[in-house]
């Protein structure tokens, strides 16, 4: 099969979450009619529809009860009276929340246009929970100073992702369900299309345009206890770095404290902001330890750390005392049953346990990527630390380092930052085909190295032992224990070696199923390949940087260093050698956000 | 606490067909151990990676969120992914799954959504909001939003189109699934196309096409009604002028 | 003109309300209690216009919601999508046609002497 | 097919239907015979009362008592917001239907046995 197929649109965008749906309808409302976006789930299987929590914006609906302290009732501001909330503060909230390595350009534009945002999801028939004068419904998230998550229920994402998709459909998008995109291509500094993968008949297509976006989302496959779904391979992350674009940042990697033992999957941070306890094997209350004033609730990345010393220092529970118990018997029933309902559901249906009667044994689930292709505040991603545009491709939401979140970012930032730049990023990409983009030539026959390394993954001979399946998995062990909440200089210096092996290995691994129709073996095998690659990547940007900041926690290391470490990684491929590092300074207004301990 | 580390044994009796190859679908079984947490989505995961990676299925999310995982279990539609083996173990320690019967098969348990999909997209799903938009939001009243939770929950898994007897022999029903989602739409008091929704969703191939045979319900992994849906589209379908009126009425204070 | 299938609901529905009063009456009356029947056991109730009024509002119930009926049972199949506006005609034909038929007939029941041949 | 109760009911209830509409056309053939004088009617209402036709009849009114109650559940889900109800509402419909079905039926049986 020499012969490939092209299609051709103006823009093509890869990835159907919030990022990808939401760059497909601006740029289609700012006048751009051929537009192809592809997606190697349906897209309303994105893994955005599994947010929960709430999307940020200070829209000043909401305030506490006057008197009642941080964590009291809460109360719609009556019209007229003052506002408490602000963008300022939304902004100071989340650079605090960045431990100062966020940009502080991109976060203002972020918290600036989130009230706009918010409207335009509620215009365009966003379903979220109402006050009863009609204005919506905020509540509390861990890190923000004052309500400002937006949401919809327990399921703010999927409310979000089904208005936006539905959206672009009524405005002509096309959209390539199950399409797998294999290969970013860019020649000279110009980016000119992709290689994408018709998963249902097993075709290879060229896909030419003038402008390409990923909006592939995030990356926690890579370890074994994640909250993320399985699609969350970091396709798009590994696929670019691979075409010779850099990645920033990778070594940040938010671990949310309460994933269910052994699965990861995610408790909601309400869980802890109803009131509730985390103990260890003892039945101690051991945040006492660490943060005796917020206890349970102080940010993710120090529960995550505390709840991983007690298990390091034996008082774990579970069978391999790997986990801690959270404890929700105290709330009672009722407020189990009208705050906590999916979280009752989850516990009970995934590990039997009913928290009205019994503990949940928990443990740290690797939840968001702080790091990814680096980007502009219009997308534009960049080729180096000067900032030079590679022309004609943009990025966006979890894939994307746009640096918003910096070393770890704050609970419903994250929505917001998917849909906010991923609407930036539409806009700006109309605005460059109309300024006169051109279709570039494509040299070469790109569909065809993609051919040849899936015939390769399916002629590995048969009599190999090694699998695909075994490499993914030994990967994430390697990853949750060595690169994980905790990390030292020997550990990752063992992990990087290990992935070596593991790179090394892999050309050997067979694919068992020979078959071109739907063939998810040969994706997995693809995604696993991807793994290698970007896990390669955070594992060295971990190791060079010798502080611990954010979501980076070194035990070697065991503070900030801002005269040495204030600066984002930025990671090159360096063709057979593995990736050469490189360093680009961080956007900060010294006189109005200048850098502070972070204390909670 | 249900999280031991004991094992047992099990028999996974799995439909495989691969078209390409295969004259009609084939029963095998597949020996597995697994501890009281396995879910069914595991099972499939675990058969995948050490006895046959040819087996084909859909998932991502792993929590009953995404819709992949729709399948046919002992007999029923549910989500794989939510669902223990222990919980569906017959008496002789097996579970037999299923693709989503009464679709095209692709591959295994891949079935092909794109009747479903055509009807979802009939029925127009998205908002057409009045031209003129406020500065701020729309003000809609907790009861207007509570009307709408039953549809907005819905994860588009394709259990209940898959187990209605009328979509089974007739792929030109619209189903419950896009009616439940245009009920969402018809019940938004910033709809403006209400009219036009109410005239398609009472066509042949609408409302009244529904026998009320309540599978749906049955099928339906979130808990959700769509018959019930189906029936207030029915009463509004009678009286759509009176019903279109007062909505542009409520439009005037939104 | 289109056939409404909101109408052809709104009809089958209104005919089964009718059938459960009429129905019942008809049955409870002309079968309780079971026993041969012939033409003077018919004759008997059917003397009455209040009987012949009753069965004629019987009989349009049961034709609506029969022909109706059929009419969704035979559509319900996808391929026959295609005919419905004649299937449509066709059962409208049907419910006249056997409407008139059946009214002659509830008519004609008279005493011995005076029945005659409507239709020869 | 995708069995459950409402599959059940729904079958028996289209069955039941296509029955009785069918049950319609013959039984105005039958009655339409008084045009034909009361000679003709008498001769073919003989004919519809051979035992056998006791026996159907009484099918038919289970068929009828089954459909119209059933009908009466449908009637019941569109005006009121009980599908959750939906399981016990079928096996009230079966009982409902089966005392009356009984309470009907018995005299009829009695009477096709006795033959009087
Ligand atoms: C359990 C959970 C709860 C969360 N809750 C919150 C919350 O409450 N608030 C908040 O702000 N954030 C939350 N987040 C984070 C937030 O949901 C994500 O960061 C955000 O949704 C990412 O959006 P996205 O559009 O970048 O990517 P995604 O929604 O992940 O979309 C990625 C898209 O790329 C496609 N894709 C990937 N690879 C390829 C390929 N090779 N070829 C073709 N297509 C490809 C996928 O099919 C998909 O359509 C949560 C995350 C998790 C895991
Ligand atoms: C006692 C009174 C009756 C009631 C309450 C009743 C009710 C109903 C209802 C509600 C339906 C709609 C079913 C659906 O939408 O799925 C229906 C269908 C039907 N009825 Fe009746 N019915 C009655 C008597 C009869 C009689 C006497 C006949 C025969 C002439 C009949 C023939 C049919 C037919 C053919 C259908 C279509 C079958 C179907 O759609 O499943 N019904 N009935
Ligand atoms: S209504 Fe329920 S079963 Fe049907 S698609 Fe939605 S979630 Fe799935
Ligand atoms: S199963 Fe089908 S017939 Fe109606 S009640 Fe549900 S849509
Ligand atoms: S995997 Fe997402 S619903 Fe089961």
């Amino acid at each position: 099969m020499s012969q490939t197929n092209t299609i051709t649109h103006d823009i093509i965008v890869v990835g159907a979450g919030l990022a990808g749906s939401w760059a497909a309808l601006a740029a289609s409302k700012a006048g751009v009619k051929d537009i192809g976006v592809l997606s190697k789930l349906h897209p309303l299987r994105s893994h955005s529809g599994a947010a929960q929590g709430g999307i940020a914006a200070a829209l000043n609906n909401v305030r506490p009860v006057p008197g009642s302290g941080s964590s009291g009732p809460l109360e719609a501001i009556p019209p007229g009276e003052a506002p408490i909330d602000s963008w300022e503060l939304h902004m100071f909230d989340t650079i605090k929340g960045s431990d100062w390595l966020g940009d502080q350009d991109a976060i203002e534009i972020m918290v600036k246009e989130a009230p706009d945002l918010i409207y335009e999801y509620e215009h365009m028939g966003c379903v979220f929970s109402r006050l009863e004068d009609g204005r919506i419904a905020q509540r509390r998230f861990g890190g923000h100073s004052t309500p400002r998550a937006n949401y919809s229920a327990d399921y703010t994402g999927h409310v979000l992702l089904h208005t936006i998709y539905e959206q672009a459909l009524r405005y002509g998008v096309k959209y390539y369900p199950e399409w797998y995109c294999l290969d970013l291509i860019i020649e000279d500094n110009v980016c000119r299309g992709v290689v994408a993968m018709d998963i249902l008949t097993g075709k290879l297509y060229t896909m030419r345009a003038k402008a390409v976006m990923f909006g592939t989302g995030g990356y926690g496959r890579a370890w074994k206890i994640t909250s993320n779904a399985t699609a969350n391979t970091g396709d798009g992350v590994a696929i670019a770095y691979n075409a010779g674009v850099p990645l920033m940042d990778m070594e940040f990697v938010q671990f949310h404290p309460t994933g269910l033992y052994g699965k990861g999957i995610l408790m909601s941070e309400a869980c802890r902001g109803e009131g509730g306890y985390l103990r260890n094997s003892d039945g101690d209350r051991f945040m006492e330890k660490y943060a005796a004033g917020l206890m349970e609730l102080a940010p993710r990345d120090l529960v995550s750390r505390s709840e991983q010393l007690e298990i390091n220092e034996g008082r774990g529970v579970g069978p391999d005392k790997g986990g801690v118990y959270l404890d929700l018997r105290h709330l009672g029933p009722e407020k189990i049953m009208s705050r906590l309902p999916q979280v009752r559901e989850l516990a009970h249906e995934f590990l039997g346990v009913d928290i009205i009667h019994d503990m949940v044994p928990i443990q740290p689930t690797a939840h968001y990527s702080m790091g990814g292709i680096p980007a502009n505040v219009d997308g534009q991603v960049i080729a180096d630390a000067e900032g030079t545009p590679v022309v004609g491709f943009y990025a966006a939401g979890e894939c994307a380092c746009i640096s918003v979140h910096g070393a770890n970012r704050l609970g419903t930032n994250s929505l917001l930052d998917a849909s906010l730049f991923g609407r930036r990023a539409g806009k700006a990409m109309a605005a460059f085909i109309q300024n006169g983009a051109k279709l570039y030539p494509i040299s070469g026959d790109p569909a065809q190295r993609q051919e040849e390394r899936i015939q390769r993954l399916m002629d590995a001979p048969a009599s190999s032992k090694e699998s695909v399946a075994q490499i993914g998995a030994e990967l994430k062990e390697t990853m949750t224990n060595d690169c994980g909440v905790f990390r030292d200089g020997e550990r990752m210096a063992r992990a990087l070696r290990k992935i070596k092996e593991l790179q090394a290995r892999f050309p050997n691994a067979r694919v068992m199923d020979k078959s071109r129709r739907f063939n998810t073996d040969v994706l997995g095998a693809i995604e696993t390949e991807h793994l290698l690659t970007f896990a390669e990547v955070v594992v060295a940007s971990a190791l060079n940087r010798t502080e611990s900041r954010g979501a980076h926690w070194r035990t070697d290391f065991g503070r900030r260093d801002d005269t040495n470490w204030l600066k984002h990684t930025l990671v090159f491929k360096n063709g057979e050698e593995g990736p050469r590092l490189g360093y680009k300074s961080v956007n900060i207004d010294w006189e109005k956000y200048p850098p502070q301990e972070r204390k909670y | 606490m249900a999280t031991n580390g004991t094992t047992r044994t099990v028999t996974i009796r799995l439909q495989r067909f691969n078209p390409d190859v295969d004259k009609k679908p084939v029963m095998k079984e597949y020996t597995l151990e697994i501890t009281s947490d396995t879910t069914i989505l595991d099972a499939l995961e675990q058969i995948k990676a050490t006895q046959d990676g040819s087996l084909t299925f859909r998932r991502s999310c792993r929590h009953a969120i995404c819709g992949s995982c729709a399948m046919n279990v002992n007999g029923r539609n549910t989500l794989v992914c939510n669902q223990r083996v222990n919980a569906h173990l017959d008496r002789k320690g097996a579970v037999t799954v299923r693709p989503l019967p009464y679709l095209p098969i692709i591959k295994d348990m891949v079935v092909d959504r794109t009747s479903f999909w055509e009807q979802y997209q009939r029925v127009k799903p998205w908002l057409v909001p009045p031209d003129d938009v406020p500065e701020k939001e729309f003000r809609m009243t907790p009861e207007e939003v509570a009307a709408l939770n039953d549809a907005e929950k819905c994860i588009m898994c394709g259990a209940c189109y898959s187990a209605c007897t009328v979509t089974a022999v007739n792929k030109r029903y619209i189903g419950p699934h896009a009616l439940l989602k245009a009920s969402l739409r018809v019940l938004d008091p910033r709809d403006t196309i209400t009219n036009e929704r109410l005239i398609e969703i009472s066509g042949n191939d609408g409302v009244f096409r529904c026998h009320t045979i309540f599978n749906c319900i049955d099928a339906c992994p979130k808990k959700l009604n769509p018959t019930q849906a189906i029936e207030t589209l029915r009463k509004l379908a009678q009286k759509r002028e009176a019903f279109v009126a007062a909505r542009k009425e409520r439009q005037k204070s939104l | 003109m289109q056939i409404s299938h909101t109408r052809i609901f709104q009809l089958q529905r209104l005919s089964a309300i009718g059938l459960v009063i009429f129905l019942t009456t008809h049955m409870v009356v002309a079968h309780y209690p079971p026993g041969h029947l012939d033409f003077s056991r018919v004759i008997e109730r059917m003397a009455y216009p209040l009987w012949k009024g009753i069965d004629i509002l019987l009989l349009a119930s049961a034709l609506v919601h029969a022909v109706t009926g059929m009419y969704m049972v035979i559509t319900d199949v996808e391929k026959v999508g295609r005919y419905r506006q004649v299937l449509g005609w066709a059962s409208i034909i049907l419910f006249t046609v056997a409407f008139i038929y059946g009214t002659i007939t509830i008519l004609a029941f008279r005493l011995p002497a005076e029945t005659v041949n409507l239709i020869p | 097919m995708y069995k459950t109760t409402g599959f059940f009911s729904f079958a028996l209830r289209r069955i039941t239907g296509v029955a009785l509409a069918l049950y319609l056309f013959l039984h105005m053939w039958v009655i339409g015979s008084i045009n034909q004088g009361q000679a003709a009617f008498d001769d073919r209402l003989a004919t519809v009362q051979q035992p056998i036709f006791k026996f159907l009849e009484i099918a038919l009114l289970a068929a009828v008592v089954y459909h119209g109650v059933d009908g009466i559940r449908l009637l019941i889900v569109h005006y009121f917001n009980v599908a959750e109800y939906r399981r016990s509402l079928f096996y009230a419909v079966m009982v409902v239907s089966a005392l009356l079905i009984i309470a009907g039926g018995l005299p009829m049986l009695m009477f096709a046995l006795g033959g009087h």
